[in-house]
This record gives C-alpha cells, sequence and structure tokens, in this order.
C-alpha cells in the first residue's frame, strides 16, 4: 500500500513527527463482537489461523472446549469459556472471542522502545511492523489486555493484525467473515457502537439482562474491538475481561515523568561534570612529602 | 504443499533476524502491510463437504486456471452470495484447505491380503479387476432367483454398498442403477445412521 | 594544587617512581566490565529514548541490540561480582571514611590537602562502588525478569510493571556513577585512567590521593606481581 | 425440512429439541439468530444437556435422554386445554375431525388395538377412518357402527385400505373423532407425570410449554413458531413418533406450512438427504417411491399396491399427488433400463430386486457376522464406526471375504483387522481381502448436492485428485463395467439386468456427471401433446420442465421424479446464483434448485386461511388471486394453481387425505396412529405410564453374543452421544486444525457424579456398557445436572463421537484409541430402522 506511511497517525519509538498524524478520515474500523449472540464455535479461531498462514500446535483438553489457555504467537484469537451460574441457579456458558482490541490509546505502542514496530493507522488498526520488532517484550507489558505474544523462532512479538492486508483492498477481517452467527459484525466505529447499543437494549429490555451493555472501555480511549455483554458489570466474567483497562500506570510514569527525569538527571550531570571541571580543573598527584606525624599534610 | 508454506514461514522468520542481526536498520520502512494473497487467485465454487447447511464455498487456486497451472489450493472462505451462509463458515467450513491440502490423504491402491499384517501397493488395473471378479463371484453364489414360497426374488444376498454422506446426488443414482441392477438389497447410507 | 612554595622533598627522586596499584586480573576484569556495561548502557539508551534509537545501529541494529543487551549485563554482572569478591575488604567503610564524608566538599573542590589520608580507595570509591553493586542487583533480577517477559504469567503482570520503573531507575543511578567515574578517572584525576591500563601509579600520586595505602605498601617498587 | 434454513429468520418462536444446531449447524443457526435479534423471537432448548444451543436460549430446559414424546405430548394436552391451537386450521387442513374406525383403541396399557404379542406385530385394522358423511352434531352414531360393521368383517379377504369417503365432525365434538382421541391419548401427560419421566421440575415444564404456545394464544393465529430437531430425536427406538408427535404440535397449532413455521430437521451430513431422495436405501427407490416386494406379480399389481387413492369427507377435495404413482415409477425404470424397458416386459419391473424384509445397517452387521453376508463395498461411509455396537461390526469383518473401501484418508472400516487388541497372530487368521481405493474429495469431484432445506446446489471441481487417487463415480462405474464385461463373456445367474440397465453415458468409464443430472431431470421419448389442444408441449429428446409431464406409458425417462425440473431445456436450474429476494422473506427463488418445482417452503398453501388469504399479512407467502383464478406468491404454490379456495382441495397435497395426520392411519406407522412414550430399550426406570409395557412392543433384538443389555440395577447412569462442533464426525480427527481445537476425547460428567466417584477434570476415567469399554478423560462440569425420575436420582453423562483408532492423535497414541460406539446398541426404530445412540445405560469408572 503505498499511501500507507501517510495513513499512519502513531508510530511506536519515532523521533519527530508522524506523518499521517491530524489525518482525518472519514471513519474508522471496528469490529463488535456479541458475546450474547456467540455460540463458542471456533470459526473465528480457524478462519483466523487458516487466513494468516499458522498451522498445527499441541494443545490439551483442560476440562473445558478452550483450545488453549491464552492466545500465543500463532494463534491471534482465541473463544473464552466460562460455565456461570446465575444467581437464580440457572446456567450460562460465557464465551468470548479474545484478540488484540486495536485500542485508541494503545499501551503496545506506548510501551514499544523500537523505531516504527508498533503502528496505528488512521483507520485504527493497530499493526505490529515484525520487520522493525526488536523482540524486547515491552508491549505485553504495556497491554492491558494481554494480547502481544513472544516468539521464541522468531524473536519478534505478534498479535492480530485485524487482517489489515484484508481491510486494505476493502475486505472484511477473515474472522467476521467466518462468524457463523453473526456475533462478530464489522463496519465503523460509530455504527458499530449504535449496533451494539440497539443489541444491548434488546437485552435489557426484552430478554432481561437488566445489567446488558457495551463494553468499549474509556481508559484506552475507547477500543476498535468493542463488545456486547449480557453482564456489563462484571466483565471478568467474560475470561477475565479487564473492568478498567488503561495503559498500566507504571508504563505511563515509566515513558512520562522518570523520562523526563532521568533525561534531565543524564544530561544535567554532564553539564555538571563540565562546571565542575572547568571550575576546578584536574587533581594532580604531589611530590612525596615528610611525614609529619599527624599524618596530615603540612 | 502446506509442510513447505510453513517450513518457508520458519525460514521468512529466520532469515529476518539474520539480516537484522547483520544489517542496519536505520531507516525503517514505516508499515509494510501484508500483499492479500488470493489476489488473482482463481475462485473455485463449491459447496462444504460436511453438515447439511450446504454452505457455499469459494476455493482458491494457484494460477488463473490457464492451461499450463496445475491448480493448487491456497485458500479457502465462504461465498459471499450464497443465500444460506452468506459468506460465514462455521470452524469445519473454515478449515477446509486442511482437508485437501492433507499429507494423510491416501493417493494410491493398497489391498491386504487374507492374513497379512500390511497393506500392499496394486494397480488400478489389477484391483478393480480382482473386485469385479469378488463380485460376480459373490453374487452368484449368494443370488436368490425365487424365494421359499417360489415367489420371485431376484436377490443378490452376498454383497452389500453402504454409501457415504458427501456423496453426490449423481453417484448416488449411478450406485442405486447400478447396485440395484446388481440384485443388491443389503444397500445403504449414512442417511440411515 | 600548591605551588612550589615548599621545595620538593629528598625523596623527590621517588616520586616518578612506579609501585602497583591494580593486578593484571583486576585491569582485565575492569576492562570487561567497562566495556560490557558500555555496551549494555548505549542499547539501553537506545531503547530508553527514540531520540537515541540510532545508537542501536552501533551493534547492528535493534534487534541485535535487544539481543545483546542482556548477556552484556550478565558479563558485567558477573565482572562486578568478581571484582565483589576480590575488593570486598578494600570496600569496607570504616572510621576514617567517616572523617573523610564529612571532609567531601574538600575533595570536590580539589582541595584535597585537606582530606585525611585514605587507604587503597577512598569513600567516594567505595560509595561508587557499593552504588554500582546495589544498582547492578536491581538490574540483574528486574532484567531477568524482562528478558524472559513472555515467561511471566500474566497474573505476575506486577512483577513486569516493577521491573520496568526499577531497571530503569537503578539504571539512572548507575548511569550517574558512571558519569562521575568516567570524569573523575578520564579527566579529573591525573594518572588514575593509566593506573588502570598499566596497573602502576607513581609514589608520588599514591602518596596523594592513597596516603594510607602508599604507607602500607612503599617497600615494594615495580616489580612484577 | 419443511421450511429452509433462511426462512428460520420468519419465526417468532423455535421450541430446539433433539438438537444441537449452533454446535452441528452453526451457519444455519445464525438465522435462528436473526430471529432473535430482528423478531424478537424465543428459542426454547430441550436437551440432555446444557449445549452451546443452550447458551443462546431464552429458556432451557434438561430432559432425561429419551423421553422427548412425554415431553411433547403434555404440550399437546396443555394447548388443547389452554385454548392455544389453531382451531379455523385444525378443522380444516387435519384429519381432526375424522372419525376413527370403532374398534380402535388407545394405548392406556401401552398397545393399541390389534397387537398380536406372539408375533410382536400389530394387526392394524382398527387403524383407520370410519366410512360416512358428516356427523357433525350427532354424537351418538349409530350409522358409525353400521359403517364400522361391514368393513371389520371383510377383513380377510384385501389389505386393509382407507375408505373413499371419510365419515367426519366438524365440531371435534364426536367421541372417536380424532381430535378427541388425541386430546384423551395426552390426558394422561400431566405436568406431574411428565415431571417424573422426564425429571424436569413441573414449573420449569409449565414455563417451557407455556413459552411455546403463547404463539397460539387465545387462537390467534399472526404468530408462528418452529420446531428444530436433528438425530437426537432420530436416533432413539421410537425417534420417527416423537418426531410425528412434533407435527402434530405443528398441525394443532397451525404452524406447517408457514413462513417461520414447520417441522424441520436438521440433517447432519451435506448430502443425506440427496442420499434419501436417491434411494441410496434397502426400502426406497428414487423420489420415495416404494420397492417392489416378492407379492408383487407384476409391475401393474405393484403400481396398483403402490399408488393411494384418496380418502377424505366428501365434500372436500384431495389432489393426492401421489396417484401419479405410475408415472413416476415407469420413467423411472426407462432411466434405469433403457431401450430394454418395454411395455411387454412390464418396463424392466422383473429386474429389480425384490425386497422381502428389514435389510437396513444393522441387519448388514448382523448377517454378516452370520456369514450370510460375504461381501461390502463403502464409499465415503466408514461402517465400522458410524454404527451401533463397534465390537459387532469389526468382528462381522472378519467373517466377510472381501471389503472394498473408497476414502480419502485411512479409516478404521478399511483397518478393522488392525484395530486396538487385534494382535499380529490374530491378523493372520483374519481373511478377509481388503481392497483401499484412494477416492476425490469434495473439492475435486463436480456434481449436485441436497442441502436439508432440499436445495439442489451444483459444485465445481477445482483441483484434480492427488496422487492416484481417482473419481468415485469412475471407480463405481469401472467396478460395474468390469463386472458386466465377466457376465458377457462368462454368463451367470440372472445376467439381464446387468446387461441391460442403461450405462449411455458420452465416456461409460467415467461418467458426466452433468449428464447423469440431465438424466435425473428426464427427457421426452416421444413428442409429448397437450390433453386439451393436441399440441406438442415437449419434442421427443427434449429435456422436461417438470414432473407434471411424466407419462406412465413410457413416453418419458426420469431419473428421481422428485428432481424433475432441475435441469430443463432451459438449462441447468441447480447451477443458478440469483441473489435477489424479492420478498425479503428469504426464498430466493432464483438460488440454484429446489425440490420440488423449486418450492421453498412445503405445504404452504397452508399458510392461508380457508379463503385464501395469509394468515399473517406481513408474512405473505402465497395467496388466492381472485382475478387471475390462480394462486400466487413469493413462493411457488405448493398447490394446484388453479384450484380455487371454495373447492376445499386440501393442502397437504401428497396426502390421500389432503390434509395433515394428526391421527395416522394404517399403513403409516408401525406402533400407532398416535405416538406413546416408550422408554428406550437401556433404561433407568420401568415405564411410568406402563410399566408392563416399558419399550417399544416393534423393537426387535438380536441374538449374537454382541447383542448384550445392561441390568439397570449395574448400569445406573443414562448416556448420550453427540458431535462437537469443532469436529466433524469421523474425517476431522485427520485434520491438524480441527484436532488442535479438541484434541482429545472426553466425557462429559455432571460435578456431583465426578465428585461421587472421586474424579476430578482430565482423570482418564471408563465408561462401559454391556458391550463394551470406552476410554477418555473426565470433563467435569455443571452443564449436566443429576435428575429425579420418579423420586430417584439419576445422572447423565455425555459422550462426543469423534476419535476413533485412526487419526492424526489416535496414531501418535495421544489417546486410547475406542471408538463411541463400542457403547451404544444395535436396536432401532421399527420405521425408520435408525439405531439408537441417544440414550443407554453405562457405568462409569476411573481409570
Amino acid at each position: 500500500m503505498s499511501q500507507a506511511s501517510t495513513e499512519l497517525i502513531r508510530i511506536s519509538g519515532h523521533p519527530g513527527t508522524v506523518p499521517g498524524a491530524g489525518l482525518n478520515r472519514e471513519f474508522q474500523v471496528c469490529k463488535l463482537v456479541d458475546t450474547t449472540t456467540c455460540i463458542g464455535c471456533k470459526a473465528c479461531e480457524v478462519a483466523c489461523l487458516e487466513w494468516n498462514g499458522y498451522t498445527f500446535s499441541e494443545t490439551t483438553f483442560d476440562n473445558s472446549y478452550q483450545t488453549m489457555p491464552e492466545t500465543a504467537w500463532n494463534y491471534w484469537n482465541l473463544i473464552k469459556f466460562n460455565e456461570h451460574e446465575r444467581a437464580d441457579g440457572s446456567m450460562m456458558l460465557l464465551m468470548r472471542k479474545d484478540q488484540c482490541m486495536h485500542c485508541e490509546d494503545p499501551g503496545c505502542l506506548a510501551a514499544c522502545p523500537a523505531d516504527a514496530a508498533i503502528v496505528q493507522y488512521a483507520n485504527g488498526i493497530v499493526d505490529f511492523q515484525q520487520a522493525n520488532c526488536i523482540g524486547c517484550g515491552y508491549c505485553m507489558t504495556g497491554c492491558p489486555f494481554n494480547i502481544p505474544k513472544f516468539s521464541p523462532e522468531a524473536r519478534k512479538v505478534f498479535k492480530c493484525t485485524l487482517c489489515n492486508d484484508r481491510v486494505s483492498v476493502g475486505l472484511e477481517p477473515a474472522c467476521i467473515k467466518a462468524c457463523p452467527t453473526g456475533c462478530l459484525h464489522f463496519g465503523t466505529k460509530k455504527e458499530m457502537k449504535e449496533m451494539a447499543q440497539t443489541r444491548a437494549d434488546q437485552l435489557r429490555d426484552v430478554s432481561g439482562f437488566a445489567d446488558a451493555g457495551v463494553y468499549d472501555p474509556p481508559g484506552v480511549s475507547g477500543t476498535h474491538v468493542i463488545y456486547v455483554l449480557h453482564d456489563a458489570k462484571n466483565p471478568e466474567l467474560y475470561g477475565g475481561l479487564p473492568k478498567d483497562p488503561h495503559i498500566p500506570y507504571s508504563v505511563r510514569l515509566w515513558k512520562g515523568p522518570l523520562k523526563w527525569l532521568g533525561n534531565l538527571a543524564m544530561v544535567g550531570g554532564l553539564l555538571g561534570l563540565a562546571w565542575h571541571y572547568m571550575r576546578f580543573g584536574p587533581k594532580k598527584e604531589e611530590p612525596i612529602q615528610p611525614d609529619n606525624g599527624n599524618g596530615r599534610r603540612p | 504443499m502446506q509442510t513447505s508454506r510453513r517450513d518457508f514461514f520458519k525460514v521468512a522468520a529466520v532469515g529476518g533476524v539474520a539480516a537484522t542481526i547483520f544489517g542496519f536498520d536505520l531507516k525503517p520502512a514505516y508499515a509494510q502491510l501484508k500483499e492479500l494473497k488470493i489476489a488473482r487467485a482463481a475462485e473455485t465454487r463449491s459447496t462444504c463437504p460436511y453438515c447439511a447447511v450446504g454452505c457455499g464455498v469459494l476455493i482458491y487456486t494457484i494460477g488463473d486456471k490457464a492451461k499450463n497451472v496445475t491448480p493448487q489450493v491456497i485458500h479457502v472462505e465462504g461465498d459471499p452470495d450464497h443465500p444460506t451462509n452468506r459468506g460465514t463458515l462455521c470452524p469445519k467450513g473454515s478449515s477446509l484447505e486442511q482437508d485437501m491440502l492433507n499429507p494423510r490423504r491416501l493417493t494410491k491402491p493398497q489391498v491386504r491380503r487374507p492374513g497379512a499384517t500390511d497393506w500392499q501397493d496394486i494397480s488400478w488395473d489389477q484391483a478393480l479387476d480382482e473386485i469385479a471378479r469378488w463380485t460376480k463371484k459373490t453374487r452368484d453364489a449368494t443370488f436368490v432367483e425365487k424365494d421359499a414360497k417360489g415367489l420371485p426374488a431376484n436377490r443378490c444376498e452376498g454383497i452389500s454398498f453402504i454409501g457415504g454422506c458427501t456423496d453426490t446426488n449423481e453417484f448416488n443414482y449411478l450406485v442405486v442403477k447400478a447396485m440395484r441392477s446388481l440384485g443388491l438389497v443389503y444397500l445403504e447410507n449414512q442417511a440411515r445412521v | 594544587m600548591t605551588s612550589d612554595a615548599v621545595p620538593r622533598a629528598s625523596a623527590a627522586n621517588h616520586n616518578e617512581e612506579l609501585i602497583p596499584r591494580y593486578t593484571f586480573g583486576e585491569r582485565a576484569n575492569h576492562w570487561i566490565g567497562a566495556l560490557s556495561y558500555t555496551f549494555a548502557l548505549l542499547t539501553g539508551l537506545a531503547f530508553w529514548s527514540p531520540y537515541l534509537y540510532w545508537l542501536a545501529a552501533i551493534v547492528g541494529g535493534g534487534p541485535t541490540a535487544r539481543f545483546l543487551h542482556p548477556w552484556f549485563g550478565l558479563i558485567f554482572t558477573v565482572s562486578l561480582f568478581w571484582t565483589f569478591k576480590e575488593w570486598r575488604r578494600d570496600m569496607e567503610v570504616d572510621d576514617g571514611d567517616r572523617a573523610w564524608a564529612k571532609a567531601m566538599p574538600y575533595y570536590i573542590q580539589n582541595e584535597d590537602d585537606k582530606l585525611p589520608p585514605v587507604g587503597r580507595f577512598n569513600f567516594g570509591q567505595k560509595l561508587f562502588f557499593w552504588g554500582i553493586f546495589c544498582g547492578v542487583i536491581l538490574l540483574l533480577l528486574t532484567g531477568v525478569a524482562l528478558w524472559y517477559t513472555e515467561a511471566l504469567p500474566w497474573s505476575w503482570r506486577f512483577v513486569r510493571y516493577a521491573a520496568i520503573l526499577i531497571h530503569a531507575s537503578a539504571a539512572l543511578i548507575t548511569i550517574g556513577l558512571f558519569l562521575i567515574h568516567v570524569y573523575m578517572s578520564v579527566f579529573l584525576e591525573e594518572g588514575s585512567f593509566g593506573s588502570m591500563v598499566t596497573g602502576y601509579v607513581t609514589r608520588a600520586w599514591a602518596w596523594t590521593f592513597h596516603r594510607t595505602w602508599y604507607e602500607e605498601i612503599k617497600g615494594g617498587s615495580r616489580s612484577k606481581q | 425440512m419443511t421450511n429452509g434454513w433462511v426462512d428460520i429468520k420468519n419465526t417468532d418462536m423455535m421450541l430446539i429439541m433433539g438438537g444441537n444446531p449452533a454446535e452441528n449447524h452453526p451457519c444455519g443457526f445464525k438465522w435462528a439468530m436473526e430471529a432473535k435479534r430482528n423478531r424478537n423471537a424465543k428459542i426454547i432448548s430441550v436437551d440432555p444437556r446444557f449445549t452451546r444451543t443452550s447458551s443462546t436460549a431464552d429458556l432451557f430446559v434438561q430432559i432425561r435422554a429419551g423421553t422427548d414424546i412425554a415431553f411433547l405430548g403434555g404440550l399437546i394436552r396443555y394447548a388443547i386445554e389452554n385454548n392455544r391451537y389453531a382451531k379455523e386450521y385444525l378443522i380444516n387442513y387435519t384429519n381432526a375431525a375424522f372419525i376413527v374406525k370403532e374398534g380402535f383403541k388407545l394405548p392406556e396399557d401401552g398397545l393399541y388395538s390389534g397387537f398380536d404379542s406372539a408375533a410382536g406385530t400389530y394387526d392394524k385394522t382398527t387403524w383407520n377412518y370410519q366410512e360416512g358423511e358428516d356427523l357433525s352434531g350427532k354424537t351418538d352414531a349409530p350409522a358409525s357402527a353400521a359403517h364400522a360393521a361391514p368393513s371389520a368383517a371383510a377383513a380377510p379377504a384385501p389389505p386393509p385400505a382407507l375408505p373413499p369417503n371419510v365419515a367426519y365432525d366438524l365440531t371435534l365434538q364426536h367421541p372417536r373423532c380424532v381430535f378427541q382421541l388425541m386430546k384423551q391419548q395426552y390426558s394422561r401427560y400431566t405436568p406431574e407425570t411428565v415431571e417424573r419421566i422426564t425429571g424436569i421440575p413441573k414449573e420449569q415444564y409449565l414455563k417451557a410449554i407455556d413459552m411455546f404456545t403463547s404463539v397460539r394464544k387465545d387462537g390467534d393465529m399472526k404468530q408462528v413458531a418452529t420446531i428444530i430437531y436433528a438425530v437426537g430425536w432420530t436416533q432413539h427406538t421410537f425417534g420417527t413418533q416423537i418426531i410425528r408427535t412434533a407435527a402434530m404440535i405443528q398441525l394443532l397449532l397451525g404452524n406447517v406450512g408457514r413462513a417461520g413455521g414447520g417441522v424441520n430437521a436438521l440433517r447432519g451430513h451435506s448430502n443425506i438427504q440427496g442420499a434419501t431422495d436417491m434411494a441410496g436405501l434397502f426400502d426406497s427407490m428414487p423420489g420415495y417411491l416404494k420397492v417392489p416386494t416378492p407379492t408383487d406379480a407384476d409391475l401393474a399389481s405393484f403400481l396398483k399396491r403402490t399408488t393411494p387413492t384418496s380418502s377424505k369427507p366428501s365434500p372436500w377435495g384431495s389432489w393426492n399427488y401421489y396417484s401419479n404413482t405410475p408415472a413416476f415409477f415407469v420413467s423411472l425404470l426407462k432411466a434405469l433400463y433403457g431401450d430394454a424397458a418395454t411395455k411387454e416386459n412390464g418396463f424392466g419391473f422383473d429386474y429389480l430386486p425384490r425386497v422381502d424384509r428389514d435389510y437396513s445397517w444393522t441387519h448388514i452387521w448382523e448377517d454378516m457376522y452370520n456369514g450370510k453376508v460375504k461381501g461390502m463395498m463403502a464409499f465415503g461411509m466408514n461402517g465400522v464406526m458410524i454404527g451401533p455396537d463397534t465390537n459387532k461390526n469389526i468382528n462381522a469383518l472378519k467373517k466377510a471375504d472381501w471389503l472394498v473401501v473408497g476414502e480419502i484418508y485411512q479409516d478404521e472400516t478399511s483397518e478393522f483387522w488392525r484395530a486396538p487388541g487385534i494382535t499380529a497372530d490374530e491378523q493372520k487368521t483374519i481373511n478377509t481381502t481388503v481392497y483401499r481405493l484412494p477416492c476425490a474429495g469434495f473439492a475435486e469431484k463436480d456434481g449436485s448436492m441436497t442441502n436439508s432445506a432440499r436445495w439442489v446446489t451444483w459444485k465445481y471441481a477445482a483441483v484434480p485428485p492427488p496422487g492416484q487417487a481417482r473419481l468415485d463415480q469412475d471407480i463405481v462405474a469401472q467396478i460395474f463395467l468390469r463386472v458386466r464385461d465377466l457376465y458377457k463373456k462368462e454368463g451367470g445367474k440372472f445376467p439381464d439386468p446387468i446387461l441391460n440397465v442403461s450405462w449411455a453415458y458420452a465416456d461409460s468409464a467415467h461418467p458426466s456427471l452433468s449428464q447423469v443430472a440431465m438424466e435425473l431431470n428426464g427427457k421426452a421419448l416421444a413428442d409429448l401433446k397437450d390433453d386439451k389442444t393436441g399440441q406438442v408441449v415437449v419434442k421427443a429428446g427434449q429435456q422436461l420442465p417438470g414432473f407434471a409431464l411424466l407419462k406412465d406409458d413410457g413416453t418419458t425417462m426420469c431419473g428421481n421424479w422428485i428432481y424433475s425440473g432441475c435441469w430443463t431445456e432451459a438449462g441447468s436450474q441447480i447451477q443458478r446464483r440469483g441473489t435477489e429476494d424479492p420478498s425479503g422473506m428469504g426464498v430466493f427463488p432464483n438460488w440454484s434448485w429446489s425440490w420440488p418445482a423449486n418450492r421453498r417452503v412445503l405445504y404452504n398453501r397452508a399458510s392461508c386461511n380457508l379463503d385464501g388469504k395469509p394468515w399473517d399479512p406481513e408474512r405473505k407467502q402465497v395467496w388466492w388471486n381472485e382475478a387471475a383464478g390462480k394462486w400466487a406468491g413469493n413462493d411457488v404454490p405448493d398447490f394446484k394453481a388453479d384450484s380455487h379456495p371454495k373447492d376445499h382441495l386440501g393442502p397437504f397435497i401428497m396426502n390421500p387425505e389432503g390434509v395433515g395426520r394428526l391421527f395416522a392411519p394404517i399403513g403409516v406407522l408401525a406402533e400407532g396412529p398416535f405416538p406413546e412414550h416408550y422408554e428406550p430399550i437401556e433404561s433407568p426406570t420401568k415405564n411410568l405410564l406402563h410399566p408392563e409395557q416399558s419399550n417399544n412392543p416393534l423393537v426387535k433384538k438380536f441374538k449374537s453374543p454382541y447383542d448384550k443389555f445392561g441390568d439397570p440395577a449395574e448400569y445406573t447412569i443414562v448416556c448420550t452421544t453427540y458431535r462437537l462442533t469443532e469436529q466433524y464426525h469421523y474425517w476431522t480427527k485427520n485434520n491438524p486444525m480441527n484436532v488442535q481445537l479438541i484434541p482429545e476425547p472426553f466425557v462429559e460428567i455432571p460435578v456431583e457424579l465426578a465428585e461421587e466417584k472421586g474424579i476430578r477434570g482430565r482423570d482418564m476415567i471408563h465408561v462401559i456398557s454391556a458391550r463394551g469399554k470406552y476410554t477418555a478423560k473426565a470433563f467435569v462440569t455443571r452443564r449436566l445436572r443429576p435428575m429425579m425420575i420418579d423420586g430417584r436420582k439419576v445422572y447423565q453423562i455425555g459422550l462426543p463421537i469423534h476419535q476413533g483408532y485412526r487419526g492424526i492423535q489416535e496414531d501418535a497414541e495421544r489417546d486410547a484409541r475406542t471408538p463411541a460406539n463400542l457403547l451404544t446398541p444395535a436396536v432401532t426404530d421399527p420405521n425408520a430402522h435408525t439405531p439408537e445412540s441417544k440414550g443407554f445405560l453405562v457405568k462409569v469408572e476411573k481409570a
């Protein structure tokens, strides 16, 4: 994509300006995951694997339908299962597709030290550029959703690309296309938000889920993957979806005040030493004086 | 195909590390988008072989169906035009690529002889000749023209044919035609169980 | 420095005589440590700020820098632990150091003649050593966590959060100490740098800066250790 | 399916029972979700375990496996008692008003009238309508006795037939009218009884049936409910009767024929609908025509026996479409035997084998085990794994002379001789010759498949078969042609059908499937003339436009009458790709082609009231156009196009009655006109309705040493088997992607049972039935709960069926290599001959 570099609105570890900063596109893309119509079929998992060219990895049965405990560097999309018993004793099988949330304010990108290893396109997609990735793993610390995963073989970090190879030519992501029940939907952020809200209202008014709602966490300025939950007050039930995700405070401290304090200290130190040299000059050795007995100089 | 692609990925990944170890990357290309892997691939319309929803699938193959290309599958996804599935596929349908590109596929006729503990290869010609011979021998030995009450039977009671779930209508019809002509009554199908 | 108001003593002919200060092992270890620290410093700085990311190019680019940084850190740690083993006694803080510490402003203002005599290492050097030592312990612990971030389970993510802060802070402390160390040994205190290269100092140098130590060893002269 | 996949979006209420569409038909299930999202439709999920379908349901009810008739019977009772049924529909479109013959007895003791306990069969004479006229209001009916008497007296001579004129009572008050009998039959199915049988607490049960019947509150016809099922109903020894109960409910509530309604069987495989249509089954001929039996002396007597005559209230009409059976069957014979089928030889009728008994699936293995069946050809069919009682099947194959397996992967059937437990020494004693032929995968062959909604869709080949693999049709053709050559050269037993069968494909060893599809559609063998005008409608040699033109005089040929219209002179209809849906109701009239005659919703005349106006004007399917004097619609009317509503022609045109059958008379079903609850052959309890007749009286058990049944005192746990959404039968265990999703076999067991047995999740356990032992890891879950059955705690466990002894994990010995069907019993439904695999008894042990 020739225009891709101009459409970058954020670049990790980048000194100076960003070519697309301030660029206003007509719309940003968004993936809507309606967990209330998810049937946990894992079509999205397979479609993701197939499209992205990853294949078999060893798994073991773990008293669950869940394929593996967490997403992996070569498994970007995982449905998390939770058998949940409601207060009235009725069962719920909560299923949530876990993948990169494509945060508006991405913690991975904030933490990344490598120039352009993580970029954010104007359409909202946060993309890892493995060619620039140095494999430091800071993105894994910066992400509040436990998404970026390190490949020991490639020594790079990988995650969902929101199929930007498909999106850039006008197709929908592979998982979206596959989803049999339409629990996954793709469109503009504005429309997905409206659609999610309509569904949440329906769940509240028709299906009796008083706490139904939309998950679009403000802590990361919203995400480009949003959820409809039966119980938006307890997102943790859905395979540990954080209640109030945000870039970790330590990452903010590290990339913010600490960095400026450190820079100041280092530059200040250098200047101070230079000043000292100019003010006091070098220490020179002196000829040995006879001992006057008190151990001090005469 | 599938193995080589995986290997290719490994090589690419290792090569990438090597390139960055030995090279300099002062000027990163800001963002390199992956090319769409099916951009100009040939597209064939088919039907998923699994359940009876009958989802339309698009099979993408190498080349553009030109004469000098032997097509091989590179990707399968749902047919967005199909009114039932509208492009969607379940986890089985989504993995159809690996159903075709599967190293476990049978690729040659084999025979297991009486008392043998393993398979041996056999030519198609010989296999078909032997099967035809068995069929005739068993039919002639077990054919019932009239039953105990003297009523017409015309049954071959020594051979059964069981048909599978993915056989096409036309194949099923040919089976009925051939097998009923041989007098088979033990004619059953996945449709029963 | 005082002027030539006081004529050179009779021992003047000894002033330029060389006496051993650092063994070959100590010097080799120092320079292994110095190089590994410098490398870790440069690569670390590359990761510290986008404006210094170009530093990574010095070692062949970001991935290589990331790959080597922890290894050089480890080398430095090993080197430092060896130093610790060798110099632990020399680095013990004693009563004399307390007096020296009170007189530190004189040291800063190059009025060394107002300082109490010191042994092999002065209190400043001891501070430097222990500062680096503590810093490296922190760097090591947090560095391992950062090295294998992927091995830390998500439920232990607080370790990651702590590690990035502590690693950076500890690094900043060692950088401060490092700058002072390099400044003093290379620029400020003439003869220091040479001593770590050749292993020898002049008697005058020893007498000037480490008089107690000088008194202890003054019998010795340039000879193979 | 009476309706279709997309049509589900039009519904207001779904009862999903005996099926798990979210897992097994995910892409079809989207339309259920669409109904939920767009119409606020509700889903009631009734299942032995909480499935992923249940997770989307508005109400989940856990039922004991095999007690569905009790559940549904109670629903019928509730609907009648609470005036939640479609009265106009019921009277005019069903046989509710028909009067049943005197002497008919309901099964209060578990048996209908006419049971011969010695033979274990029914004399169905009394399962018939009474001949007569309108008896409305004449409850005391001496006339009926008069009518009943002669038919009872005439019993021995001809086999009982339906009377042409049926006595009826439109007030539904006559004590022997179908409605009253049905009411009486299900009056025993009170919520309390249902609770004791099914284990569903009464309050929950009432909530479920109240929710379902709420669509017909006070008889209001606007809303529509659908019933969706799959083999969870079929695979019982009373499977057909469960489905009939559902059909009765849908008739009672007036949901059949309507958009968003119907009785919808979700077939489990891509083309078993087509395989059934094509009659790859012992007991039918293509297009659901009957098979000849030894007692059919010739074609004429066969046609007389199999062609129904209409049976209805005299003022009503009945199209009785199967009255065209002679045209369908003769055209089929012309397709099968071509020029060798002449009027003189009964169109080759005698070439067909005569079917005298049950040759179905379980009998194949029984008879092979007994040394009768010597050879087997299995194409794409993993016989060892699929049927019940794997051990028996393996031991049967040991006794066969030869086996031909056409497959794309190494399967258990072709390797039965080295199944786990068979030593090398034992292998040397197995004398079966096995040929394993590499076939083509789905993407490598063209042809048409028929989905569950009866849409016949063509697919194209994308790639050539790998290596030496060949197309399945080529292999069968080549075997057949070689056999034919042998008979030509050497002669043999009755070679005529083999030599005379029409195999006139351009390349006989590689038959072109489009040519075969054209044969299925049929063509004119002589110029066909319009009966009235005498003008030629179709010229000799032309493709037929549809089955209406089929003739019984040998001037047409047609391989399958219901497929007539699929490949006409206008071209291939099954390759059409029109995406337009003008009505917005998911009809898609120009997408591929649906049998019969491109109708998408069957019996759609019933979507209108007597006057021909849609019950719900917002969901208009077909309607009577008075001006044009014709039925018109968004769908093709499944009806006689010019039949004025005043003619009162019945909408169920395939029945001789012209109406839907609440009561199934004489020949329709083996074990009774109304479904009755019977326990599975292996059940933890006696039948609480009639302990003396616990099981279906018509179920036969085999006598081989493998046909053992468990004592409920020892085998206390109810086990059910099923598929998972991640895997497809015994096929995807060869596909790494699917193996990754479900890497190992497991058994779902309730937490309470696990605690009792000291089993933790991931522990290896044995599941043992009287027939075999299955080993897998325990999946301890709260989605299965212990149930109270008549005051006693009963556990249910669930067993996915996918793994066997050949596959990625199996070959790496990462699992115990035990097929699930080691456990299941070889007992079948007496109507459909489908084996029981959904409810049987086991015990569980820690491994």
